[in-house]
């Protein structure tokens, strides 16, 4: 760590920490980041850039940087794209620069850099056109290969990761002087506060100063304000969290690594990040600000940095840039970076600023100290490959170019300045407009669209008193606005601080070439290697708007979206057009500020807790039965019992056969139920339904279709007339919800004079399907007090009685054609139910059957299943089932559409029966049918709804909608070819028990 | 009328998992069987409100996202403008809602037994709110939700009524049965990074 | 992530509402309404780019409809009023329902 | 037009690239054109296009009130295939998919069209129901489709997780090798150059105000840059459908919403095709620059205003991470929302409207990327000929009337 200084800084050097970075290894301090360590180590080379693989180096000190981009870890741990300004270091870390083969040092793709003059911004869309094929097989796969950053993990993510929502009345983003002060005004108040932040120490700009506040160290004056707010009970700061996204009504998002800073692996438990979700009152952002670099030639060889990066490393990291140091700016505030890295004892060759007059106090104070100054000088072209070496300076001329003598000056890094950029980022996300401040050159936050202001730096106020006062400030308005204190702030400490000073705005320093001419490369975004020749290419090209230039030469589309790079461009973007940066426009920012991993935004909402797993009350027993669990909606249903070496055909072939010859009982509880009350409850019901509930008696069931108000069929169902102004309907497992939605909607908005009250008791009950001859029986057996025979329980009716000892409600329905009862019972009971019924009728070969048997069984009787043989076009009178459109009632939903044009369309596709030539062949779902074979195209005439082996008639059968189906019966059609062209003839949709012989049992 | 049969409750699966659930600063354990009766009222309709009052020893709360608790322990959770959810013991069952029946006969309303619709989990301790939080897009924030506060909101991807009962603080989360056990593994995994090392 | 006022239970986020699309399209008269203008009762919508008359349902909470006034550009609510009553002025609101 | 190649390019490289033209120029407007195509979008460019490539119609204006491309042209997932459901959708997006594949050439802009394929997941019988019946129906139109097990889904995609143990397991999935992606920017920067080389005037900054209807015609257009006179105007401006339909006095069967995308940071090549999950509402691919592009669901409220909700963004996650594993540690970069125009049938309309000359184009939802050029293929000859194309007269306004709906949601296919 020779580049580390004996004493000063915050690391911790009791606590050396041993990394390997890029395959060589070092030592860092707790304390440091993966850049901190690096430097004090003087490596500076990182990785290698997007398009030419430059080398890169360390450009910044924090979540701006471009171009030191690291592929952290290993294995299923490993992540890319890290900037290593912002890892900080742990014991053991592995990392190695992203975009280099095999390393950045030695990277194998440098050769592309060569081939630069053919790389032009957008070259791409002007080639690799011929030959046409070779697109696919050969260019393609090249870009694809030389595209990209860093690596994928190649194993699943061993960690967890989870969210928080949080409420608050002041939330302040951002953990600098301004923050702080906006936090403790608030906190004071006794407002409650929220204060993120995204380092892992309070302080921001402060700690890489050397400034003073109440006296002390700035950076000690934090911590201390840091002790005072965990100290208020109603304030909650949340160090390592990245405030990313700004979205409507106040709501936030924001980003915490809890356990990266400790290494790979997290503590039993504890989630590796955490989203948080944030309802803030009123918002302070106190993001401060970005300084932005100079763009000049070669601007981007390894150790050249921002002035303030080098500040912070200095004072914070207490690592020196180099042996020797060159600051190029053109403003005062950056001479403080020069001057700090005197004091530490570096040694700084020149200072070259672009202004005639530099103001800077602190300009004579460096020249006492031997540093030569060149004002009005640029410099004019950079030297070395791996690391700056040294540097062209020369006198700025009139017309912007180069004039004098050039001197060469040697060093090993270069500091630039070229102002501060305020950090409006999340303001800009609010969707508050901003402002051009042509002064500074800078975008400052303009009206506010939400309840937010802007402070410090964030404003454009870089002083820090004015930070300090304006937090403040803030803070105790946006306390008073949630009724916390009466608005005055506290006052604010003393601080020993220059003042920012004068700066002069400086986009362009002209090489020894003219721009785009030669090997020299003015960067303008580090990352994607945007220089300012392709700016002026893309504005030759007619690319006028910023938002072209953005995605013609990429400028600003990089990990780092542009921190750096974005003012800068838009300035030189600005000159090529001959216009104004407001007139040239801005960018508006989106989320997030930094790039956030998708496991954070999953939460723990994946795996088995991604979407709720709805069971039902006998769940368990059909688990322990070894039942295929079927996904219907959130539910699983049996889908069929195996039994030892049964395959699903066997199984539902038994299933089946048992209830046809025996009984077998369902699982129905899935089914919607909803409970309806009121004196017009039966009014309701005439409406909804297609057909009448008003002849409906007590004590019996109807079933019933219902359509939307463009005349399609959308559910179905039974309802049972209870009393005299009392249902009980049941609707679809899918559609319980939506039903109960349909009904309520109607009642609230359309129909509010009807008197009915709808109540979903879908899960009070669980509801056994008890189906086949014997099922009499065996419900006999298990209701003893309850009459079964047909006079006095006839088909579509409803008994209230015992049934296993329990209050049940039993319906006579049938949705197999056999026998049947379906059984309810409150839920908690439903388990002892099933296994009553499975036990009274183990003696006549009860059996249970899953939704696949269900599905057959109603087939073979011809019963449709919505959504299977609707699909959203479908009216009941496609279905065939004219006999329950009410021809009297005046008036109910979906009526009035079967009146229009398509709807009385004589070819439109109905419900017909299917059977195949060969009885064996069973017809996929969803197989198209055909009038003729041939090759494609070939018309279609319909679509196979459902199809099974029926084991009742041994032979496949098949429901399907065909264009003038019933016209068709006889008729022999195909299947499409996928099936071999199968010819099938057209039948009744009804393939057993027409008459309805069996209902009785 | 039957003879009560031991009924069993959807989370009886979890009971082990919930049993042994240790954390520090929040206990979760399933709630006791309930008489659940869900009861709709036009609230312009005051003798209703009264006759209903009367027999539940206590007036039916109309301030949203509240609840009461009458005289003889009965809680009467606001549910919507016309909606009430009025839960007592188990035993009380059949004779409360006959009785209320009786009182309201000849009025417009709708008197539903729906205790055997739901689970309760009751989470409480320091770190219940905590929990909740990970889950619940409400502020339950003691400034803004106390003891008595009761409303019907999403907690993680189920709909619940989360019902404070006292500043521990505790909470009742009713939430249906076949959400129950997502629910409940849902709040083991988020009260995982409690429990002691 | 927007807020909205439930009449009943407060603000809410709309992760808890039913969006009901635009407000005031009363079912016509079957009887006596043409196929134009049953397929304007079904399909036609004023969409427009401002402020918007809209129904919201409290699905997670009290499940009750209402209706809202909300500019469709800020996203912000400028007043919710209830089901059957006529729509309201509100600032800025010059679309008049369109 | 100066063709572009690796020929002008090296050329061009020894004049350090001073010497390109403009793409296209930046002209005023005139007073009066034949036609006027409001909306430089993809497919307004592309109507243009073809309606002096193909028409001989070259006295056209295409008015901009931004910059060109900057809609959901520029905003989209630029997923492309024509694997639909009912024979009209298909013939039209494979109409519209056969055009793409010459486009590049045609254009001589590199759009960098990648037909990478298109993989549709099955998660339920429902899901298999749906696909037998839309890979049936594809290939008797003559579209090519298969339909995959569950191996074979994870031979095509490994990284895929395809075991049981997800919340809603893979049970296969359709697949279209033709489908795929391209780069969105060049397709409008594509037609632009290529129309502006026929003597189209594209003017961009230049806002329609009102739309001039004369005894039931149209005869104009009021901007921001003042009146401009038309014989015909065609209105193609997706989101914002509604709002020029009223300009001119009729409501459309359209709601605009915002649909929110995102894209990951770059990585290495990962993923080999276009994935896509009706059931757990997820599409993904991975673009050229290597990151990966994803496109979150609608958020429900109508919207102008061009931003999402977050939580939309984290429900697509969950499902992103549950089928894709490896993703879990990969960063969001970047995130943007479009303003969509969705029809109730999730088709689009495209032909005459109520006024004699005013044409529309609008309402494809979250699909229209993929029909650009077959879009603006059928809507010049509908303007150059006064009448529907064949393939767009299913399409037109009347449907919602007569009930002939081209229902998409009734497939169940994801509509992107």
């Amino acid at each position: 760590m020779r580049f580390r200084l004996k004493e000063g800084g915050r690391i911790d050097r009791a606590q050396r920490l041993r990394f390997t970075f890029n395959g060589r290894r070092y030592e860092g301090f707790a304390g440091d980041t993966l850049a901190s360590a690096l430097i004090a180590n003087g490596t500076h080379l990182t990785s290698r850039s997007f398009k030419y693989h430059r080398p890169r180096g360390i450009l910044t000190a924090g979540a701006e940087e471009p171009s030191a981009l690291v592929q952290l870890g290993e294995g299923a741990r490993t992540e890319p794209n890290l900037r290593a300004t912002q890892v900080e270091l742990y014991d053991g870390l592995t990392a190695a620069g992203v975009n280099a083969w095999p390393s950045a040092n030695c990277d194998f793709a440098a050769w592309t850099g060569r081939l630069a003059p053919l790389f032009p911004a957008g070259f791409y869309y002007k080639t690799f056109l011929w030959p046409a094929s070779f697109w696919k097989f050969v260019y393609e796969p090249t870009i694809r290969r030389m595209a990209g950053l860093g690596r994928a993990p190649e194993a699943p993510d061993p960690d967890s990761y989870d969210k928080r929502h949080v409420h608050c009345d002041v939330l302040v983003v951002g953990g600098g002087p301004a923050g702080i002060a906006a936090a403790l005004a608030a906190g004071e108040a006794g407002a409650r506060v929220l204060l993120v932040d995204e380092e892992a120490t309070l302080g921001g700009a402060l700690l890489g100063q050397r400034h003073k506040v109440d006296g002390v160290d700035g950076a000690a004056w934090a911590q201390a304000a840091a002790g005072r707010l965990a100290a208020m009970e109603e304030v909650r700061v949340l160090s390592r969290t990245t405030l990313f996204g700004y979205y409507d009504h106040n709501s936030l998002s924001a980003f915490e690594r809890r356990t990266d800073h400790l290494g790979p692996g997290t503590p039993a438990g504890m989630s590796r990040q955490r989203l948080w979700n944030i309802k803030a009152g009123r918002v302070v952002l106190a993001t401060g600000a970005h300084e932005r670099p100079l763009v000049f030639a070669d601007n981007d060889r390894p150790g050249i940095m921002l002035a303030s990066a080098a500040q912070r490393y200095l004072n914070h990291y207490a690592a020196l840039p180099g042996e020797r140091a060159v600051l190029f700016t053109n403003n005062d505030a950056a001479y403080e970076a020069a001057h700090d890295i005197v004091e530490a004892g570096g040694t700084v060759g020149a200072v070259v600023d672009c202004r005639h007059e530099p103001a800077a106090p602190l300009a004579p104070k460096l020249e006492e100290a031997g540093v030569a100054l060149h004002t009005g000088s640029v410099i004019a072209a950079t030297h070395g490959t791996k690391r700056v070496r040294s540097v062209t300076v020369a006198k700025l001329g009139e017309g912007g170019g180069l004039s004098g003598e050039q001197y060469r000056i040697f060093c090993d890094s270069v500091l630039v300045s070229g102002g501060w950029n305020p950090a409006v980022h999340l303001f800009s996300q609010s969707a508050g407009k901003l402002a051009f401040e042509e002064a500074r050159g800078i975008f400052l936050p303009g009206k506010a669209t939400q309840a937010l202001e802007a402070v410090g730096a964030a404003n454009g106020s870089f002083g820090l008193a004015s930070c300090l006062a304006e937090g403040a400030a803030a803070g105790a308005r946006a306390a008073e606005a949630a009724g916390f204190g009466d608005g005055t702030p506290p006052p604010t400490p003393p601080v020993e601080a220059p003042e920012p000073g004068a700066i002069t705005p400086f986009w362009l320093a002209p090489g020894q070439k003219p721009l785009g001419h030669g090997k020299a490369k003015h960067m303008v975004d580090h990352q994607d290697d945007v220089t300012a020749a392709d700016i002026r290419l893309a504005a030759r090209e007619g690319f006028r708007s910023v938002e072209h230039v953005k995605r013609y030469t990429t400028v600003g589309m990089g990990t780092d979206q542009g921190k750096t790079a974005n003012v800068n461009g838009l300035a030189i973007l600005a000159d090529a057009l001959g216009k104004t940066v407001p007139e040239v426009g801005f960018t508006t920012y989106r989320p997030p500020y930094t790039p956030v991993t998708f496991g954070a935004l999953a939460g723990r909402d994946t795996g088995p807790l991604m979407d709720p797993v709805r069971r039902t009350a006998m769940h368990e027993w059909h688990e322990a039965e070894g039942a295929v669990f079927e996904p219907v909606g959130q539910w699983l249903r049996p889908w069929w019992y195996p039994r030892p070496g049964e395959d699903k055909h066997a199984a539902v072939a038994r299933e089946c056969r048992a209830v046809r010859e025996a009984a077998g009982i369902l699982d129905a509880s899935t089914l919607g139920k909803i409970d309806i009350k009121g004196p017009d409850a039966t009014t309701l019901l005439d409406m909804v339904y297609t057909n009448a509930f008003s002849t409906l008696k007590v004590g019996r069931v109807r079933y019933g279709l219902m359509c939307g108000d463009d005349g399609m069929v959308f559910d179905d169902g039974t309802t049972a007339r209870l009393g005299e102004n009392h249902y009980l309907m049941t609707t679809t497992t899918g559609n319980a919800a939506h039903v109960l939605e349909w009904l309520e909607e109607w009642l609230q908005t359309e129909w509010p004079e009807l008197r009915v009250y709808c109540t979903s008791v879908t899960e009070q009950w669980a509801t056994v399907a008890l189906a086949g001859p014997r099922a009499r029986d065996v419900l006999a057996a298990v209701a003893p007090e309850m009459a079964l025979d047909t006079d006095s329980f006839p088909f579509m009716s409803v008994k209230e009685g015992i049934v296993a000892g329990v209050d049940a409600r039993v319906f006579r329905i049938s949705f197999t054609g056999e026998l049947s009862f379906e059984i309810n019972v409150p839920w908690q009971h439903g388990r002892r139910l099933w296994e009553a019924l499975m036990e009274a009728g183990a003696a006549h070969g009860i059996t249970p059957y899953g939704t696949e048997a269900m599905h057959v069984l109603r087939a073979e009787r011809g019963f449709i299943i919505v959504g299977q043989e609707t699909d959203g076009t479908t009216t009941p009178h496609d279905l065939g089932m004219d006999w329950i459109v009410s021809k009297k009632k005046s008036d109910f939903l979906g009526k009035r559409a079967w009146s229009r044009e398509d709807s009385r369309r004589e070819d439109r596709k109905q419900l017909v029966g299917i059977l195949t030539d060969d009885p064996k062949k069973v017809l996929p779902e969803g197989t198209q049918l055909v009038e003729t074979r041939g090759q494609p195209p070939i018309p279609m005439i319909g679509h196979v709804t459902s199809s099974y082996e029926s084991p009742t008639l041994g032979r496949s059968i098949a429901l399907a909608l065909v264009r003038s189906g019933r016209a068709r019966k006889g008729e022999t059609i195909y299947a499409a070819p996928e099936s071999g062209f199968l010819p099938c003839k057209v039948t009744e949709p009804v393939f057993y028990d027409p008459e309805g012989a069996k209902r009785d049992g | 009328m039957a003879e009560a049969a031991a009924p069993r409750s959807p989370l009886a699966g979890l009971g082990k998992a919930l049993a042994e659930m240790r954390a520090d600063g929040v206990t979760i354990a399933e709630g006791p069987a309930r008489t659940r009766l869900n009861l709709r009222l036009d609230q312009k309709d005051v003798e209703a409100l009264t006759a209903a009052g009367a027999v539940l020893g206590g007036s039916l709360p109309r301030t949203p996202n509240t609840a009461a608790t009458t005289v003889n322990g009965t809680a009467l959770l606001w549910l919507g403008p016309d909606e009430w959810l009025v839960t007592g013991s188990a035993e009380a069952g059949a004779q409360l809602e006959d009785t209320l029946r009786a009182r309201l006969d000849g009025r417009h309303h709708a008197l539903t037994d729906v205790s055997a619709m739901y689970a309760t989990i009751a989470l409480s301790g320091p770190l219940a709110r905590e929990v909740l939080m990970k889950g619940c897009r409400l502020d339950l924030h003691p400034r803004a939700f106390a003891p008595g506060a009761c409303v019907q909101t999403s907690l993680a991807k189920a709909n619940v009524i989360l019902h404070q009962t006292d500043d521990a603080p505790s909470y009742e989360i009713t939430v249906r049965n076949s959400f129950s056990v997502y629910l409940a593994t849902w709040l083991l995994d988020a009260m995982a990074e409690h429990r002691p090392a | 992530m927007l807020w909205i006022d439930c009449p009943w239970c407060g603000a809410r986020p709309e992760t808890e509402f039913r969006y009901g699309g635009e407000a005031h399209i009363a079912r016509p008269d079957p009887a006596t309404t043409d196929d134009a203008g049953w397929a304007d009762y079904l399909f036609m919508r004023s969409n427009p780019k401002g402020v918007h008359a809209e129904r919201w349902m409290h699905r997670e909470g009290c499940r009750r409809w209402f209706n809202a006034l909300r500019d469709t550009v800020s996203n912000d609510v400028l007043t919710i009023y209830p089901m059957g009553t006529a729509r309201p002025d509100a600032p800025g609101d010059e679309a008049g329902g369109g | 037009m100066k063709k572009f190649s690796i020929f002008s390019l090296a050329r061009n490289a020894l004049s350090h690239h001073e010497r390109w033209p403009e793409q296209w120029r930046s002209p005023a407007p005139k007073p009066a054109y034949d036609v006027i195509i409001i909306g430089a979008g993809g497919h307004g460019l592309a109507t243009a296009y073809y309606l002096a490539a193909l028409h001989g119609i070259t006295n056209v204006a295409v008015l901009e009130k931004g910059w060109l491309g900057g809609g959901n042209t520029g905003r989209n997932t630029t997923v492309i295939r024509s694997n639909y459901l009912w024979d009209e959708s298909a013939a039209l997006y494979e109409h519209s998919l056969k055009l793409w594949e010459g486009l590049a050439q045609e254009l001589n802009y590199n759009l960098m069209f990648s037909q990478r394929g298109v993989l549709n997941l099955i998660h339920n019988v429902h899901d298999l129901q749906e696909a037998t019946r839309r890979v049936n129906a594809n290939r008797l139109n003559a579209v090519d489709a298969e339909l995959l097990s569950t191996e074979e889904v994870k031979a095509f995609c490994p990284i895929l997780n395809t075991t049981a143990k997800t919340r809603y397991p893979i049970m296969g999935g359709t697949l279209q090798r033709r489908g795929g992606n391209a780069r969105h920017d060049a397709v409008a920067w594509g037609y632009a150059r290529a129309a502006d080389a026929r003597g189209v005037d594209i003017i961009q900054n230049c806002e329609v105000t009102g739309i001039d209807v004369e005894a039931g015609r149209v005869t104009g257009v009021q901007t921001t840059q003042g009146a401009i006179a038309a014989k015909k105007v065609g209105i193609v401006v997706a989101g914002h459908s509604s709002v020029l339909a009223a300009m001119a006095g009729f409501r459309l069967p359209i709601e605009s919403h915002p649909l929110q995308a995102l894209v990951s940071e770059p990585l290495k090549p990962v993923l080999n095709c276009v994935i896509m999950s009706n059931g757990v509402h997820v599409y993904v691919s991975q673009s050229d620059k290597g990151e990966l592009v994803i496109g979150a669901g609608l958020d429900p409220p109508n919207s102008y205003s061009q931003r999402g909700g977050l939580h939309t963004i984290e429900d697509q996650m969950g499902a992103i991470v549950e089928l894709i594993p490896i993703f879990s540690r990969v960063r969001m970069m970047r995130s943007w929302a479009g303003i969509v125009d969705v029809c109730p049938d999730a088709s689009p309309v495209i032909g005459k409207t109520p006024v004699e000359g005013l044409y529309i184009n609008g309402g494809w939802g979250t699909g229209g990327f993929k029909a650009t050029p077959g879009s603006g293929w059928v809507l010049a000859h509908t303007m150059a000929t006064d009448e529907p194309h064949p393939l767009n007269a299913p399409f037109a306004l009347d449907r919602f009337t007569s009930g002939a709906l081209i229902d998409e949601h009734a497939a169940a296919a994801v509509a992107h």
